[in-house]
């Protein structure tokens, strides 16, 4: 499995740093961006970070990342707010630093790139919502301990309550601690705590999986309970055809390093000016952030989506 | 058996029945194994009376013995070794490497499912063998080998399969999903009762694994007592690497899918519930019956407190709490100092 | 003026054992007296209350007249009680000094250990033994003897008053033992008061004024040594006479069963060679450090061996593990017995099927009933005290887990028994019973080889005496009518003394 | 100090001072600190030749050394339990409590600074308390007592400040941030330092701290000569825990941000380094020397691997390897069985 993408020659090498780099969801889209735009660009491209859930490992490697003065770098920003101080010690050693899947606002990052974890929140409210008419009670799970699900489920919470007219109540926002066993287990729990449960939302890559199995385990039939979650592999998106799922969040992760890579190569060689100076005076030519947007995989889009990504 | 000595026996048949009685109950609140039964029961009691819709319930109880199953499985291997005085951290990873080769076997190269989980167990024995001979072989302790066993058969796993393997082939994923017609209980939880049945009788019964008690309890003595301490120490660690394999394919078959990052941290989950099952670091002592309490004990808990709505913030303390408290309890029946 | 040590209505229960029923004694300072006691009495139990290692459920002690009331180990060692004791208290893997001098050694500046100092004075407490250890040796390095005299020197190393010594010269030769007493004696006339437990009667009428017996925990009584007898003494303690006369020869020897021939397993034994007959005793004699436990191990495969052949019953056997001996049919009691021989934290009926788990088995199950009752039997024939069979031999008395230890192997019922000191720390009764067994076994033609660094007792039980130096075996001497001198002088005969083999391990490859 | 015996000793004086040269070599041999040295030095001078732009950089070296500060703070404290015998696996929590803590009167409360960093360092003193209390007192033992209290801490963290308190102040932040002009490396490391000075000479040399060998070697033996093995446990504990909180607060501070989720794992990096550097599970053996060196190793490891730009895949399997094949060089010099 690769982890470093472009030219071995290339004069430019930039880094994306992230905890848990290996992710299965990352290396699935994340890294095809990323191999996209090295070629692209006749750039080098490569992942570093801890493999595990480790923030103090995930700091250190931003700061040795950025003492070798690589071209530029692209943070996570989403795990972690502590996150903050080592990017600011980038810019300042002049490595020109962006943020993806989660933004640091304090560090002084030259941009974020990525979606509005808010909004995955909002998205996956609304298509419960939409799905359940007439209210019911509605749970939630994550990772309790990454920052951007923090902001996703937040913002479910906070939709749900200005929204709802009072029909929906949250009982639950479960941890689920990014794996699938687990989340069933928790899905179990849920439905024996709240036997008329009605919808479910899973706020990590994995919550999917788990919760579908849980209900599958638990004899429920497809669209007993309203489900939504986020993308994972491509086989998932077919429990979004069979009626498990009712909304899958997609949030174009194919484009975050991408662009993040794009503009961090721009910022160092287009000469393109904002208020006269160049990026070497100061100045910023790129965008400040750019949002890559999510799509709602439903019944209505699963098949194009499938034949797309030939599964079968 | 033949009685030569007459007279003192004679006594001793009469306090023999009057101990009988006495020595039961005696041992029983010693015991880790009384204390832990004694609390499930009181929790799964308590929570039928007070939640009697939602706890009790048939696909409740599904669920929390079908999600236990795999720190289930575990366990017996771990208490074993732990017994004998050693344990392995790198179960998870030894977990994760055994479901994405059954994964690849049969989802990738197509072979039959029967094969695909015969290569997940093998490779867990495998990695169980490894973790043996840089024991018992090069002599580094058990803590930092499977350390870094850890790590390594984890790379392993990325490297084998970076994303997983997901689907893997409906038959395949049969062997995790079949359940029985009556109980309507998945494979994994029937894999694990079998396992703590034959297992526990094995460990407690059989002159074989009692040896592993011997060489917990003085590994010199053991040795010298003309018992192959080394051996058995392998042998344990081939075990509990089979058992990690099985815990492994029977997990990626429930999912039908199977993750790199399957058993992150299940080795503390293990190793907490086989110590309050019982079992203790220097070794000599613990049952497979108390570890599997521990386990139940464990997960009823954590099914309690969703059940309870208890804050996610708040669940940690209870966990936390509870432990504590479990295994203290038997802490003060015996005194301190002599 | 009060006595120096006063005792009072002392009682102590463990469960099930009454360890001391209301015993009472008073030491004045500057004597020296005997403690004895079957094993099991409550001699231990006695000194580690004085101690303050136990608390007690009854009874004053009053040290100088004054009571003392709430007494631990650091408190007792403060008042300036010193204990040597049985069961030993050093750390392997720190030095001689540091064991010595544990948490009190000599400070520098803020607290930093003078290690000079240390190590200067604990070769002037080890030389008054007569014996050379180096202050800087592990203590895991040391034999059991060496880690013996260490124990002593801690013991002497604080300011005393009362010096408990709990058998300590069990793991003891002559010449050790005389170097022993001539410090106690020293140390008595300076006031010190002494309270001395020891199994060997020799040595209370060579050191003690006054012994005091203890039965079951209840006082037997005191007399002062000049008024009173051997066997006087056993009476009291045992009930009943015992004695140690060699048995009448008429054993029938059979064939050789052990065979070795100029073993060498470095870094100790050298070129040993020994031969054992079924129904024969051959004692292994030699002095401290010449290597005989180390022969023993490499007969049984719990040594590595380099060169030498060792054949049983005429068949050559090449032991690569104990188990191999074992499956030869060798056992072999190991001189250590907690840290090699017991599971201390096992019961009696465990710690005696661990050799046989075939035979207490039923199939593959272990079967408790058969392991039980063979752990009675051996209870009854080595009248083992404890209160079941269940018991945690952690919990029995010293001689107690001696036997449990003997009966481990016996159980096993082996073609060669090796021994390595067989009594260590065993009382006169229990010895004599030993002793008995022992014969017994060899009349049932069993070859037995005995290490013993107790001379009557190789002299008692010999019908061959192989004497061992340096890591060979050096003469031979038949049993019967053998003299101390004469297994002194072969043991001795290529060193002067222990002290300078065990000074510099280099030198003896020299 | 008086000489009576006088033959032996004068000749004892000779080979003493032939001994010492001999012995000095022997021990380094025979000792984890100089494998550890030698294979930290073969390290660096082999990335400095290879990488000449890149490793040996003063940028490179400050950020290695800032950010293997946290956890050689608590290997120090490690290294003091595990030579006693025990250790202690919530020191991950500890350290994201105190310094959540320290963050809370500083920035919520606006304290000043200095009393938000000892407010920081008595919470961790005081979550080392308790773990001792529980193991001395109620004698759980310390895996499942840290255990227990590792999700408690964590528990009470997330309950105290949901998700962390960002920014904290600069005065606060400024403990963490302040660099020396020199070198400009910032305080953490400088702690670490003053703690592995100080903490090595008190641990090798002092009587007080002695005592944990005595204590870790033989329990019963120390108990035996008079040493108050609970209280020194419980010492022990309280050390870890006020270095934890310690970490904590400097890990803030330079952030200027205490997180939630500081910390978590880090107790089996710390345990790893400390068992590289020499102790044992079993107790009387280690220095902080060594530890440091362990920690020193390990991050030299991972700095190469980001350097050599090694595949996130293949790190795990590369820090294994190096953990096992580093821990196993001392074993090929004493022979196997005794
Ligand atoms: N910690 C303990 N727990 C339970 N029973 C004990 C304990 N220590 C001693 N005993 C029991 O107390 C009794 C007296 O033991 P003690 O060690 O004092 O005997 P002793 O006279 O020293 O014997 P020996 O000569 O064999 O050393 C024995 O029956 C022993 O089993
Ligand atoms: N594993 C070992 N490595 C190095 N030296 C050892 C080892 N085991 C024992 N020794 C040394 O061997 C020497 C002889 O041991 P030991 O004293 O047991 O011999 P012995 O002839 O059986 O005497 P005794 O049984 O009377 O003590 C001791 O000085 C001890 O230091
Ligand atoms: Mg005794
Ligand atoms: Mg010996």
């Amino acid at each position: 499995q690769e982890s470093s993408f472009g030219p071995a020659d290339a004069k430019e090498t930039y880094y994306w740093i992230s905890n848990k780099a290996n992710l299965p969801l990352f290396v699935q889209y994340d890294y095809v961006g990323m191999k996209r735009i090295a070629e692209e660009l006749g750039v080098k491209v490569i992942v570093a970070g801890p493999t595990d859930f480790d923030v103090p490992g995930f700091i250190s490697a931003v700061d040795q990342v950025c003492a070798q003065k690589p071209s530029g770098v692209s943070v996570v920003g989403g795990w972690d707010p502590s996150l903050t101080e080592s990017v600011k010690k980038c810019m300042e050693q002049g490595v020109p630093t962006v943020v993806d899947d989660g933004d640091l606002p304090d560090s002084g990052r030259l941009a974020y790139i990525g979606t509005n974890w808010t909004q995955v929140g909002v998205a996956q409210a609304k298509k419960l919502m939409e799905m359940l008419p007439k209210g019911g009670k509605v749970a939630s799970m994550s990772i309790i301990n990454a920052g951007n699900m923090r902001e996703a489920v937040a913002g479910f919470k906070a939709y749900v309550e200005a929204n709802g007219g009072g029909k929906y109540t949250i009982v639950a926002n479960e941890d689920d601690g990014g794996d699938a066993q687990k989340a069933a287990q928790v899905t179990a729990a849920i439905l024996a705590a709240h036997p008329d449960i009605a919808g479910l939302a899973g706020f990590d890559s994995e919550s999917g999986a788990g919760i579908v199995t849980a209900l599958r385990e638990a004899g429920k039939n497809p669209g007993d309970i309203k489900v939504t979650a986020m993308e994972q592999t491509p086989d998932f998106f077919k429990s979004a055809k069979e009626g498990w799922v009712d909304g899958i969040v997609v949030q174009n992760r194919e484009l975050f390093i991408y662009y993040a890579v794009k503009l961090l190569h721009d910022y160092n060689t287009n000469t393109l000016k904002s208020a006269g100076l160049s990026s070497k005076d100061g100045g910023r030519p790129i965008p400040d952030s750019l949002d890559t947007g999510v799509i709602l995989i439903t019944k209505d889009n699963v098949d194009k989506v499938l034949t797309a990504l030939n599964v079968k | 058996m033949t009685m030569q000595i007459t007279q003192p026996m004679a006594e001793n048949a009469e306090h023999r029945r009057e101990n009988l009685f006495v020595r039961i109950v005696r041992r029983l609140a010693d015991s880790r194994e009384l204390t832990l039964f004694v609390l499930v029961i009181a929790l799964a009691l308590a929570m039928s009376i007070v939640y009697p819709n939602n706890f009790p319930t048939a696909s409740n109880m599904r669920a929390v013995l079908l999600n236990l199953a795999p720190v289930g499985i575990l366990v017996c291997g771990m208490m074993l070794l732990m017994i004998g005085g050693t344990f392995d951290l790198s179960v998870g990873s030894t977990l994760a490497f055994s479901g994405v080769w059954a994964a690849v076997v049969a989802g990738w190269w197509g072979w039959p499912a029967e094969v695909a989980v015969l290569v997940g167990i093998l490779v867990g024995a495998l990695c169980g063998l490894v973790n043996g001979l840089i024991v018992t072989r090069i002599g580094i302790n058990a803590l930092i080998a499977t350390l870094g066993t850890l790590t390594i058969y984890r790379s392993l796993t990325y490297v084998t399969a970076g994303t997983g393997v997901t689907p893997i082939t409906d038959a395949f994923a049969e062997y995790g999903r079949a359940a029985d017609p009556l109980l309507r209980i998945q494979s994994p939880f029937w894999a694990m009762l079998v396992l703590v049945l034959v297992g526990g009788w094995l460990v407690a019964r059989t002159r074989f694994f009692r040896q592993f008690y011997f060489i917990g309890g003085n590994p010199r003595a053991a040795q010298l007592s003309g018992i192959r301490v080394d051996r058995l120490i392998l042998i344990g660690f081939v075990i509990m690497g089979a058992l990690a394999g099985l815990a492994g394919v029977l997990g990626a078959a429930r999912l039908n899918s199977a993750v790199v990052n399957a058993g992150v941290g299940i080795e503390l989950k293990v190793i907490t519930a086989t110590v309050l099952g019982g079992a203790s670091l220097k070794g000599g002592e613990g049952t497979i019956l108390g570890g599997i309490l521990g386990v139940l004990f464990i997960a009823l808990i954590e099914n309690a407190m969703i059940i309870n709505a208890i804050g996610v913030f708040w669940q940690g303390l209870v966990v936390g709490l509870v432990l504590l408290f479990a295994v203290s309890l038997d802490r003060f029946k015996t005194s301190s100092r002599a | 003026m009060a006595p120096r040590l006063e005792i009072k209505g002392l009682s102590k229960f463990f469960p099930g054992v009454r360890a001391l029923d209301d015993v009472s004694m008073s030491v004045e300072g500057g004597e020296i007296r005997a403690l004895l006691g079957e094993n099991g009495a409550g001699k231990s139990t006695l000194g580690k209350i004085v101690a303050g290692v136990y608390s007690r459920n009854q009874g004053t002690i009053l040290v100088d007249g004054a009571e003392i009331a709430d007494l631990d180990e650091k408190a007792a060692g403060d008042l300036g009680i010193g204990i040597v004791h049985q069961e030993g208290s050093l750390v392997p893997q720190l030095s001689v000094a540091e064991n010595i001098f544990a948490g009190r050694q000599p400070t520098q500046w803020l607290g930093q250990v003078d290690v000079r100092t240390m190590r200067d004075r604990a070769r002037v407490l080890i030389a008054q033994l007569g014996v050379a250890i180096d202050p800087a040796l592990k203590v895991s390095t040391l034999s059991p003897a060496q880690s013996q005299i260490v124990e002593i020197a801690k013991a002497l190393s604080r300011d005393l008053r009362i010096l408990i010594l709990d058998e300590p010269t069990a793991a003891l030769t002559l010449t050790e033992t005389e170097k022993l007493f001539d410090v106690v004696r020293r140390l008595a006339s300076n006031g010190v008061s002494v309270i001395y437990v020891s199994h060997r009667l020799a040595e209370i009428f060579a050191l003690c004024h006054s012994v005091t017996v203890l039965k079951d925990g209840k006082l037997a009584g005191t007399r002062r040594v000049s008024e009173t007898s051997t066997d006087e003494l056993i009476r009291l303690m045992v009930g009943r006479d015992v004695h140690f006369s060699r048995a009448a020869a008429g054993r029938k020897i059979g064939d050789i069963v052990l065979e070795a021939e100029s073993v060498d397993a470095p870094p100790l034994v050298r070129s040993a060679s020994i031969s054992v007959r079924s129904g024969e005793i051959v004692c292994l004699a030699g002095l401290i450090g010449s290597g005989r436990s180390e022969f023993c191990e490499a007969i049984f495969g719990a040594r590595r061996r380099r060169g030498g052949s060792i054949r049983i019953g005429g068949k050559p056997i090449d032991p690569r593990g104990p188990w191999d001996g074992k499956h030869a049919g060798i056992g072999m009691v190991p001189e250590d017995r907690k840290a090699a021989g017991l599971f201390l934290g096992m019961d009696i009926v465990n710690n005696v099927a661990a050799t046989v788990l075939s035979k207490v088995s039923s199939g593959a199950n272990f079967s408790n009933r058969k392991a039980e009752a063979l752990a009675k039997n051996f209870v009854n024939e080595l009248r083992i005290a404890t209160p079941s069979v269940r018991q945690i031999v952690g919990n029995l008395s010293g001689g107690n887990q001696q036997k449990v230890l003997l009966a481990k192997w016996l159980a096993m019922e082996p073609r060669l028994l090796i021994v390595d000191e067989p009594t260590r720390g065993v009382d006169v009764g229990a010895r004599s019973e030993i002793y008995r067994l022992l014969r017994a076994l060899a009349d049932k033609g069993v070859a037995l080889l005995v290490v013993s660094s107790d001379l009557p007792e190789v002299l008692a039980l010999a019908d061959r005496i192989v004497v061992m130096a340096e890591g060979r075996t050096v003469g031979e001497l038949p049993g019967d009518g053998a003299s101390e001198e004469q297994v002194l002088r072969l043991a001795t005969r290529y060193t002067a003394s222990v002290a300078e083999v065990r000074k510099e391990p280099g030198m003896a490859e020299a």
